[in-house]
């Protein structure tokens, strides 16, 4: 019969608004400033640069391969590469960037540099509250403002972040076994008269 | 209080302004309306006839105006479905070129 | 003579001049309402209080909505030419309007059998109105009810778009009655469009 | 209790006492003038801030709370808002009925507003044909409907003055016929004789508005549902359609036309509520004899602000019509169902006489039935119509 849906919404409706004074279920909406909601493990906003220890400088992971800067569909990451190199956490020597800005109000919190990132050093922020009055400067991030330690990562994805610190261990664990071989191999060169062309196998 | 033959200059002064409009303009939109603002303005020599009548318990002024608005409506409805129609197919409402009897 | 009357009749003369001569059609249908509604406050003066309201009821309310939408659908009709003043009718008609008005406000005024004296307020209420359209006035009651059915049966069958017409001319001329459709839209005009093309 | 109901009657009488003879017509006419203002000003922006917090209720979120407490300071801040903003006209507009187009649409409503019976020996202005004058002054704010959108050179305005004219002028036929049911039983034009009609209790303790008989019952269903087409307000919103034409005739205003164009919409809301509680639902009268101490205006306002309620519980609810299930609506299902009311009507009046012992229950079932039964048939025939398949005239 004719108008039984519109009252069948309208007895909806009425449950909802008398609802919405005792039942949390009907009134879902969080009073933002005052309350927050817990962020999601998996939640994203803009992406930040990993840096292990305590100094940014010396543990940034990024070796400014710019993959991520070629990757990048917006475009929104400029890296500068550095002259010299610094050891990374393996200890090789690396090349590490002299600048490295996004610009976020043209990132699009794709995710796609922190899939293409072979050391994983960029990943996925969560902080939103972004807001400014200037929005060319002060939307450019710089990488002082970038790098983030390996701890706040933990704090935010715990689950992919424990993954990351295995694997990278692992490598390192391997990386200082073939170093320990090779110094092996070196101390027993060493004994020997002819010595071994070290770095530039390391290097490859 | 206002004497009858005031309000029975104002009509024939509308009277006369609806006589002019329907005879000058081209429009037969405009025609239509003057001849409205003609009909009005007899109405209300019937409404003030019947106000300083002897006996205006009769009622007869009031029931002239109200069939008079009536046919009014009327006309108004045929006479723009009229206008219209010709316009739907001389694409004009300039009533000087609608004057071919044959379409 | 009192002021009220004054100010009514000033307006609607006013605005019923402007109805007549104004460029756009739709001003002019505007002014026609200010006239409509002037009237019936004159109705109100006269204490005929169900004829005033009628006449907003029917002028206001749909006489002036059936003009301004015939305005809308036809197009072009809201410039007239810019020869119009210049044509011996426009003369023509104003002497014939004058002398009209002239007359009738010679007979008024020279008349002496014009009642003076306003007599006390008649009570026109609704009720006594429906009870005279009840007996006295019956069959002309029907007579309207038929002559307004009549009416508008016909004004929808005479604006009906005729479907045979339609099909006749557009068996050959199919692109012709295509762009009949797209241009259908901009049958309404807007008001400076009158301005642009005096400019 | 009497001086109580009458306070604003006598406060009117002493007040006006102070000011020589000659004047006391002319300061009755501002007083009520201004009353009506106040009164229903304040209703306004009670009423938007209600609207929203109901609005966001229903849709489980917080209405507006941050203004004042609860944030009832919130139309404070939107008129504000308002009265500071820039009035925007366009430049090709016609500048004189642009500006005029608010002013049509406010002057009519406050007309219509001045004749509704308050309370006891409380209305503004008492016309013999009140209801005709109410109609005949609602009818004129078609025009600015189309001032406003033929004015502002949009086509958008446009198109939405268009569809404004087109559902107003349709559910106006609904609407009166509606109404013609109770001038048929009362036997009057006249607001406060409608009301006075409905006064008693039937058996001593149920109120005998319009609403409980059958004819009435079907009258306030159907005239409910075209003062909701009337007033433009959801799920007949088409010429305000957001999500399709902007704003409709509003899209060009701003500022103060704005305002006074979005005021001139809830008076429109607020007078044809009060119309429906003055024919229907026993105008102020008290449902009950034990609650008769309440004074007359407190039980109208009540009403009213049910009725109004109503209102924004269906706009929470119902999605927006087509534009073609609006006319079929009007003309295949509300027409005809006003028409059998006035035949149901008819026989309810002439069955007066029979005076046997149960005769008001056997009126009352005959002529439910035949209501119920046209009811359920027409309501077939739209269902039916929406189901079928729709044909695009030019979009193939």
């Amino acid at each position: 019969m004719l108008g039984t849906g519109i009252i069948k919404g309208m007895v909806e409706t009425a449950r909802n608004f008398v609802g919405s004074y005792h039942d949390p279920e009907r009134l879902t909406t969080v009073q933002y400033p005052e309350e927050r909601l817990a962020p999601k493990e998996n939640g994203r906003s803009f992406p930040f640069l990993v840096f292990d220890g305590n100094d940014q400088q010396a543990g940034l992971r990024c070796v400014a391969c710019q993959i991520c800067e070629k990757e990048c569909p917006p475009q929104c990451i400029y890296i500068n590469k550095s002259k010299d190199k610094k050891p990374d956490y393996v200890g090789k020597l690396q090349f590490y960037p002299a600048t490295f800005d996004i610009d976020i109000s043209v990132c699009m919190s794709c995710q796609i540099c922190v899939e293409v990132c072979p050391f994983e050093a960029i990943k996925m922020d969560q902080v939103f509250e972004l807001s400014t009055s200037d929005r060319f400067g002060k939307l450019l991030l710089h990488k002082p403002q970038l790098a983030k330690p390996n701890e706040y990562f933990h704090q935010l994805h715990p689950t992919d972040a424990n993954e990351v610190d295995a694997r990278l261990g692992e490598e390192k664990r391997k990386a200082e076994a073939k170093a320990a071989a090779a110094a092996a191999a070196a101390a027993a060169k060493l004994a020997a008269p002819k010595p071994a062309p070290d770095e530039p196998t390391k290097a490859t | 209080m206002t004497p009858l033959h005031h309000y029975l200059i104002f009509s024939a002064l509308l009277f006369s302004i609806g006589l002019a409009g329907a005879l000058t303009r081209r429009n037969a939109i405009l025609v239509l309306i003057g001849v409205e603002m003609m009909l009005n303005a007899a109405n209300l020599n019937f409404i003030a006839f019947w106000r300083y009548s002897a006996h205006p318990e009769a009622l007869t002024g009031v029931m002239f105006v109200i069939f008079s608005i009536g046919i009014a409506a009327a006309e108004a409805a045929v006479g723009l479905a009229l206008i219209i129609a010709i316009y739907r197919h001389y694409k004009t409402t300039s009533l000087e070129k609608v004057d071919s009897l044959k379409g | 003579m009192n002021v009220a009357f004054i100010l009514i009749a000033g307006l609607t003369l006013g605005s019923a001049i402007a109805a007549m001569s104004l460029r756009n059609l739709v001003h002019c249908a505007l002014c026609t309402v200010i006239t409509f509604a002037g009237l019936a406050a004159m109705y109100l003066q006269l204490n005929a209080q169900f004829v005033g309201f009628a006449q907003i009821l029917v002028y206001v309310g749909a006489v002036a909505i059936l003009i301004l939408f015939a305005v809308l659908l036809t197009r072009n009709s809201e410039n007239q030419p810019n020869t119009l003043l210049a044509s011996p009718s426009w003369i023509i008609g104003i002497l014939v309007a004058i002398s009209v008005s002239g007359t009738i406000i010679y007979a008024v005024v020279k008349s002496t059998r014009l009642a003076q004296t306003l007599p006390p307020a008649p009570e026109a209420t609704v009720q006594k109105i429906g009870e005279q359209l009840m007996t006295n006035y019956v069959l002309p009651l029907e007579i309207v009810a038929l002559l307004l059915t009549a009416a508008m049966i016909g004004a929808v069958i005479i604006a009906m778009r005729d479907k045979n017409e339609k099909e006749d001319s557009g068996s050959k001329m199919i692109t012709g009655n295509a762009r009949e459709r797209v241009s259908q839209p901009s049958t309404i005009h807007h008001p400076s469009s009158s301005q642009k093309t005096t400019r | 209790m009497q001086s109580l109901d009458q306070i604003f009657v006598t406060g009117k009488q002493w007040l006006l006492a102070f000011l020589p003879e000659a004047l006391q017509p002319v300061g009755s006419i501002l007083l009520v003038i201004a009353a009506i203002f106040g009164v229903f000003a304040t209703l306004f922006a009670v009423t938007t801030i209600l609207e929203r917090k109901i609005l966001g209720r229903i849709q489980n979120r917080f209405g507006p709370n941050r203004v004042g407490p609860f944030g009832f300071f919130q139309p404070a801040a939107d008129g504000i808002k308002m009265l500071t903003k820039e009035d925007i006209v366009p430049r090709d507009a016609d500048k004189i009925i642009h500006f005029l187009a608010p002013l049509a649409l406010i002057i009519p409503v406050a007309l219509a507003l001045s004749v509704l019976p308050y309370g006891r020996n409380m209305v503004p202005v008492e016309f013999d044909a009140g209801l005709l004058f109410f109609f005949a002054v609602g009818a004129s704010t078609e025009l600015s409907v189309f001032m406003a959108g033929w004015s502002s050179r949009n086509k958008y305005s446009l198109v939405g003055a268009m569809r404004g004219i087109a559902q107003m002028i349709s559910y106006e036929v609904p609407l009166v016929l509606s109404t013609v049911t109770v001038i048929m039983i009362v036997g009057s034009l006249s607001l406060v004789k409608i009301v006075e009609a409905q006064s008693g209790f039937l058996f001593g303790f149920l109120p005998s508005w319009h609403v409980f008989t059958p004819w009435g019952f079907a009258g306030f269903f159907l005239f409910m549902i075209a003062a909701t087409a009337e007033s433009n307000r959801s799920p007949f919103d088409l010429p305000e359609a957001e999500s399709e034409i902007i704003a409709g005739y509003l899209t060009e205003y701003s500022g103060f036309k704005y305002a006074l164009f979005f005021m001139g919409e809830y008076w429109g809301m607020f007078a044809i509520s009060g119309l429906s509680v003055t024919l229907f639902l026993g105008g102020w009268n008290a449902p009950f004899p034990f609650l008769q101490f309440i004074p007359s205006y407190i039980w109208f306002f009540t009403k009213l602000v049910l009725i109004i309620f109503t209102f924004i519980w269906l706009r929470g609810t119902v999605p927006r019509l087509r534009l073609d299930q609006l006319m079929s609506f009007a003309w295949k299902f509300l027409l005809p169902l006003a028409l059998t009311n006035i035949v149901v009507a008819a026989i309810w009046f002439f069955s007066r006489a029979l005076q046997f012992p149960g005769a008001l229950g056997l009126r009352w079932i005959f002529c439910a039935a035949i209501l119920a039964v046209s009811y359920v048939w027409l309501g077939r025939g739209v269902a039916q119509a929406q189901r079928a398949k729709r044909v695009y005239q030019y979009a193939e």
